[in-house]
C-alpha cells in the first residue's frame, strides 16, 4: 500500500548524486527545509545547480551547503540578503556561477517546468539586462520574452502537515515556492512537523496534492534559521 | 472479413481484470469512459491504485450509494462518484499540470484505431455532421507516462481497430504502448504490433487475420 | 470600505454588453452558476462569445442562453453532452460557430489570460487536426504548438461560500474552471451560497484570493440542473 | 550643483502621506521595502486598502508585537508581519499572476534614477562587484496597472535622480505614471515630466535645476 514516509532526512537525500539540479522551497528563512539541507551537506553529493529565491543567510541551512562548496551554480532572484555573507565571496572568486531571473519569471518557470509547459512569453524583463540576449516576441502589439521550464532531479521543501500519500499543507508564506518545485521536482522531498494518516486532512484544503510528493519525513520541531543565527551557529 | 469459425476471447471484464494485474502498486492512474472504467472493480490484491479525474478530484472512489451523491462530485464521465481517504480537489489547471507534467503514471482509454506506429484516433470519426468533441483526451496521451488501450479487437462491422495507419482524427501520435483486447495483449514498438499474449481460446492466425498491420508472434522466452 | 456584494444577479449582470466575452464555470452541471446565467438571460446581451468547458444540457443554464440565440461563438472542448440538443442544432444550422479546444488547452489558456502570460507551447495535439494551422516549435527535441491567452469581459462562477472582500472556496468537483476564470475575467461575478465577513474565512484554506473577484452575490440555494431537467423545466 | 539657497521640502514621512492621499478607496497595492513602506501608516481617514506581499499573502497587516510574530509570517522585506481578516495565502505562482496579470492596482517603489520617458532603473547600480538581486522589481514594474516612484529628488551627493536617460541598469521601460519627491509630485506624460504639485515651500525653479531633464510647469487649471 502506499506509503511514502521515510524515517528521516538522511534517508530523503540518500540518493543524491554529484551534479544534480536540486530546488530547495523558501523565500529567506520561511520555508526553508533546514534539516533536509543539513542532512545533504552530510551526505557529501557536490558540483550541484540550486533553484532557491536567495542564496541563504548565515552559516547554516542554504548558506552551510554554499559555504560547504557543494553548489557550482545558484539560480535565484535575489542573492543579497541580510547576513548573506557565504555566497558573494564564492561569486566574486568565481568559485560559484549565479544565473539571476526575476522572481516571477522564476516561479513560472517552475510552474512550468513541473506542468509540461516548455516554455511561454511574459513581458518582465523587456527592455533591461536581464531580457538581453533572450528571444523577443511581439504580441498584441506588446514586446515579450521566451522563458524556459525548469525542472529539478530533487526539490527538498518544507511543509507544515502531511500525510503518508503525500499531501502537504504549509504554514503562512513559507508557502512560497514550496508547491510549485513539488511540481517540478523528479523526486520531491518534503520535510513536515507532522504526517498523518490519509484522510485526517481535508480534501478540500490541500494545497499539494500527493501526487507531486515522492517522499516524506518528519522533523517534529524544525530549527528556526534566524535563532540559529543568533545563536552564533555554524554548519556542520 | 475471414472464413475461420469464430473465436470468443475476453468479456469486456475479463479485458480489465487482465490490465488490471499490469498496473504496479502504488500508481496513479486515470481511466477513460467506457470499458477503462470496469478497470477500478478490479483492482489485484495488495495493491493499491490511485485514481484521477481530471475534473478536479485524486483518490477518486466508487460511485455512491444511490441517493446519497452529490451533483459537485463526478468524474469525467459526469457520473456521480465518491473520494477516498487521502483525496484532494483542485482547479482544471492544476489538472492538467498533473497529466501533461508527467505526473500520472497510467492512461487507459478506449479506440477506434490505433496504428501500428502507436497513433489513436479514439474522439472523432470525421463525420461531416457530427459535433466535434475531444475533452481531456489529447492532453492525457501528450502527457501521461504510459497509454494502454483497451477495446474490442474488431468493430461491429468485424473491421480491424488496429490499423497500420488511422483514417479517423488523430488524438495523439505515437503514444499508446500497449492494447488489451478481447483477442490478445500487443506491445506497440519500434517494429510495430508484437504479440504480447494470446487470451484464452484464441490462435495466433485469429488474431492476426483481424489485424489491420503485420503482427509479429510471440517472442519465445525459453531461449 | 470594502464590500463586493451587490444584492441579487440582476444587479451582477447589469452592464454586461452586447458582444462581450463571457466565461462560464462548470464541468456539466457541477460548478455552473445557473442564477447569473438566468439572470444574463433576462438581461438581454446578445452575440456573446462563450467560455465554458460544454454546451449545456436539457433548457436551463447555459444550454437556455444558448437556444436563445444569445450565443454567437462557443469556445469549449466537448460540446456533446447527454441531454444536450440545444447547441446541436444551432451549431448544424451555422447560427453559432464552435472553437474546440483541448480541455487542458482551455484550461491553460484561460490560466495564462489571467496571469499575463500572452501565450505558451504545449504538446497537447500536435500531430492532430487541432494543431492544423498553430505555430509549431521543436524545444529539447519534441514538437510543440503555440497557444495563447484567453480572457474575457465577464466571468460568472459559482462558488460554495465567499466573503465581502470575494475570497471564494468551491464545493469539491465544482471548483474546476472557478479559480481560472476569476483571474481571468476583467470582472469577475461570483454566486455563493454564504457570504460571510472578512476574516470568517481561513486564510490558509482560501481557493480565489479576493483580487481576482469584482462582485459576490448570495443565492442560498442554488437551483441543481440535473433536477430542473428532471422536471421539465425549460428557462426562461 | 546650484547655488540656490537648500530648500527643504517634505519630511520621508510627509512624502508618504501626500502620496497615500492619491490612492483610491479599495485599491489593492504592492509597496516596496524603504519609503513605500511607510505608506501603511497614513491610510486616509473612510479609505481601506489592501496590501500584497509578493512572497504569498493578500491582507498584510502590521508588523506584529514584539515576541508574538511568526517568522514564517513575513513581508517581501523579510521582516515579520501579521494577516488582516479576509488575507489569503498562496503560492509564488499564484502571487505573480497577480502581479503580471494586472490585478494589482498600484505599486510603489523607490528609485536610483526615473527617466522622463518612465524608464526606472531601481535594481542594481551596475558597480562590477556588486552582486547582481533583482527579486520581483521586473515583474512588478512589468505588470501592475500603476507604478508611483517616492524617492528623493536628488542623491546624497545631489545628483539628480530624474534623467532624460538612465545610467543605471533598467528595471522597465516606460512604465512609472508619478514621481513623488521630498520637493515635488510629477507626472510622466508623452511630454515628459510633468509638475502636478510643489511641495510646501518649495519653488519651481528649485525644483528644476535639481531636475536632470525639462520639467513642464503646472498647469493653468483655472481656464
Amino acid at each position: 500500500m502506499i506509503n511514502k514516509q521515510l524515517a528521516n532526512a538522511e534517508e530523503a537525500v540518500a540518493d543524491v548524486f554529484d551534479g544534480a539540479t536540486i530546488m530547495i522551497s523558501g523565500f529567506g528563512e520561511a520555508g526553508s527545509p533546514i534539516e533536509l539541507i543539513h542532512a545533504l551537506i552530510d551526505h557529501g553529493a557536490t558540483n550541484l545547480t540550486v533553484i532557491n529565491n536567495n542564496t541563504g543567510s548565515g552559516e547554516v541551512g542554504l548558506a552551510a551547503l554554499i559555504k560547504a562548496k557543494r553548489v557550482s551554480k545558484m539560480i535565484c532572484s535575489y542573492p543579497r540578503t541580510a547576513n548573506s555573507t557565504v555566497f558573494p565571496k564564492l561569486y566574486r572568486s568565481g568559485e560559484t556561477e549565479l544565473e539571476l531571473v526575476p522572481q516571477g519569471t522564476l516561479a513560472e518557470r517552475i510552474r512550468a517546468g513541473g506542468s509540461g509547459i516548455p516554455a511561454f512569453y511574459t513581458p518582465t524583463s523587456v527592455g533591461t539586462p536581464l531580457g538581453e540576449g533572450k528571444e523577443h516576441r511581439t504580441i498584441n502589439g506588446r514586446e515579450f520574452v521566451l522563458e524556459y521550464g525548469l525542472t529539478a532531479d530533487f526539490s527538498l521543501i518544507k511543509g507544515r502537515l502531511a500525510d503518508t500519500h503525500g499531501n502537504v499543507l504549509y504554514n503562512k508564506t513559507a508557502r512560497n515556492f514550496g508547491p510549485l518545485m513539488a511540481m517540478a521536482g523528479n523526486v520531491s522531498v518534503i520535510q513536515a512537523e507532522h504526517i498523518v494518516t490519509p484522510g485526517e486532512i481535508d480534501p478540500e484544503v490541500i494545497i499539494t496534492p500527493g501526487i507531486f510528493v515522492n517522499r516524506v519525513v518528519e522533523i517534529q520541531k524544525p530549527a528556526v534559521e534566524s535563532e540559529l543565527i543568533a545563536a552564533g551557529v555554524s554548519y556542520p | 472479413m475471414t472464413n475461420s469459425p469464430q473465436q470468443v476471447g475476453r468479456t469486456r471484464d475479463e479485458m480489465a481484470i487482465r490490465l488490471a494485474q499490469d498496473i504496479p502498486d502504488g500508481s496513479y492512474v486515470n481511466l477513460g469512459i467506457g470499458i477503462p472504467e470496469l478497470i477500478a472493480k478490479y483492482v489485484p490484491e495488495g495493491r493499491e491504485f490511485i485514481y484521477h479525474t481530471e475534473n478536479g478530484l485524486l483518490g477518486m472512489g466508487p460511485s455512491p450509494e444511490s441517493g446519497l451523491g452529490d451533483p459537485e462530485l463526478i468524474n469525467a464521465g459526469k457520473r456521480q462518484v465518491t473520494a477516498i481517504p487521502g483525496a484532494a480537489y483542485f482547479h482544471h489547471a492544476d489538472s492538467f499540470a498533473m497529466i501533461r507534467g508527467g505526473h500520472l503514471d497510467l492512461c487507459v482509454l478506449g479506440a477506434l484505431q490505433v496504428s501500428s506506429g502507436g497513433d489513436l484516433a479514439n474522439w472523432s470519426t470525421g463525420a461531416p455532421d457530427a459535433i466535434p468533441a475531444v475533452g481531456g483526451a489529447m492532453d492525457l496521451v501528450a502527457g501521461v507516462k504510459s497509454i494502454y488501450v483497451i477495446t474490442q479487437h474488431c468493430t461491429k462491422n468485424g473491421e480491424p481497430k488496429l490499423v497500420q495507419a488511422c483514417t479517423f482524427p488523430l488524438t495523439g501520435c505515437g503514444i499508446v504502448n500497449r492494447i488489451y483486447t478481447n483477442l490478445a495483449v500487443i506491445e506497440v514498438t519500434a517494429e510495430g504490433f508484437q504479440l504480447i499474449e494470446l487470451s484464452p481460446g484464441i490462435d495466433f492466425e485469429y488474431v492476426a487475420e483481424r489485424t489491420g498491420a503485420p503482427l509479429l508472434p510471440l517472442k519465445d522466452n525459453t531461449k
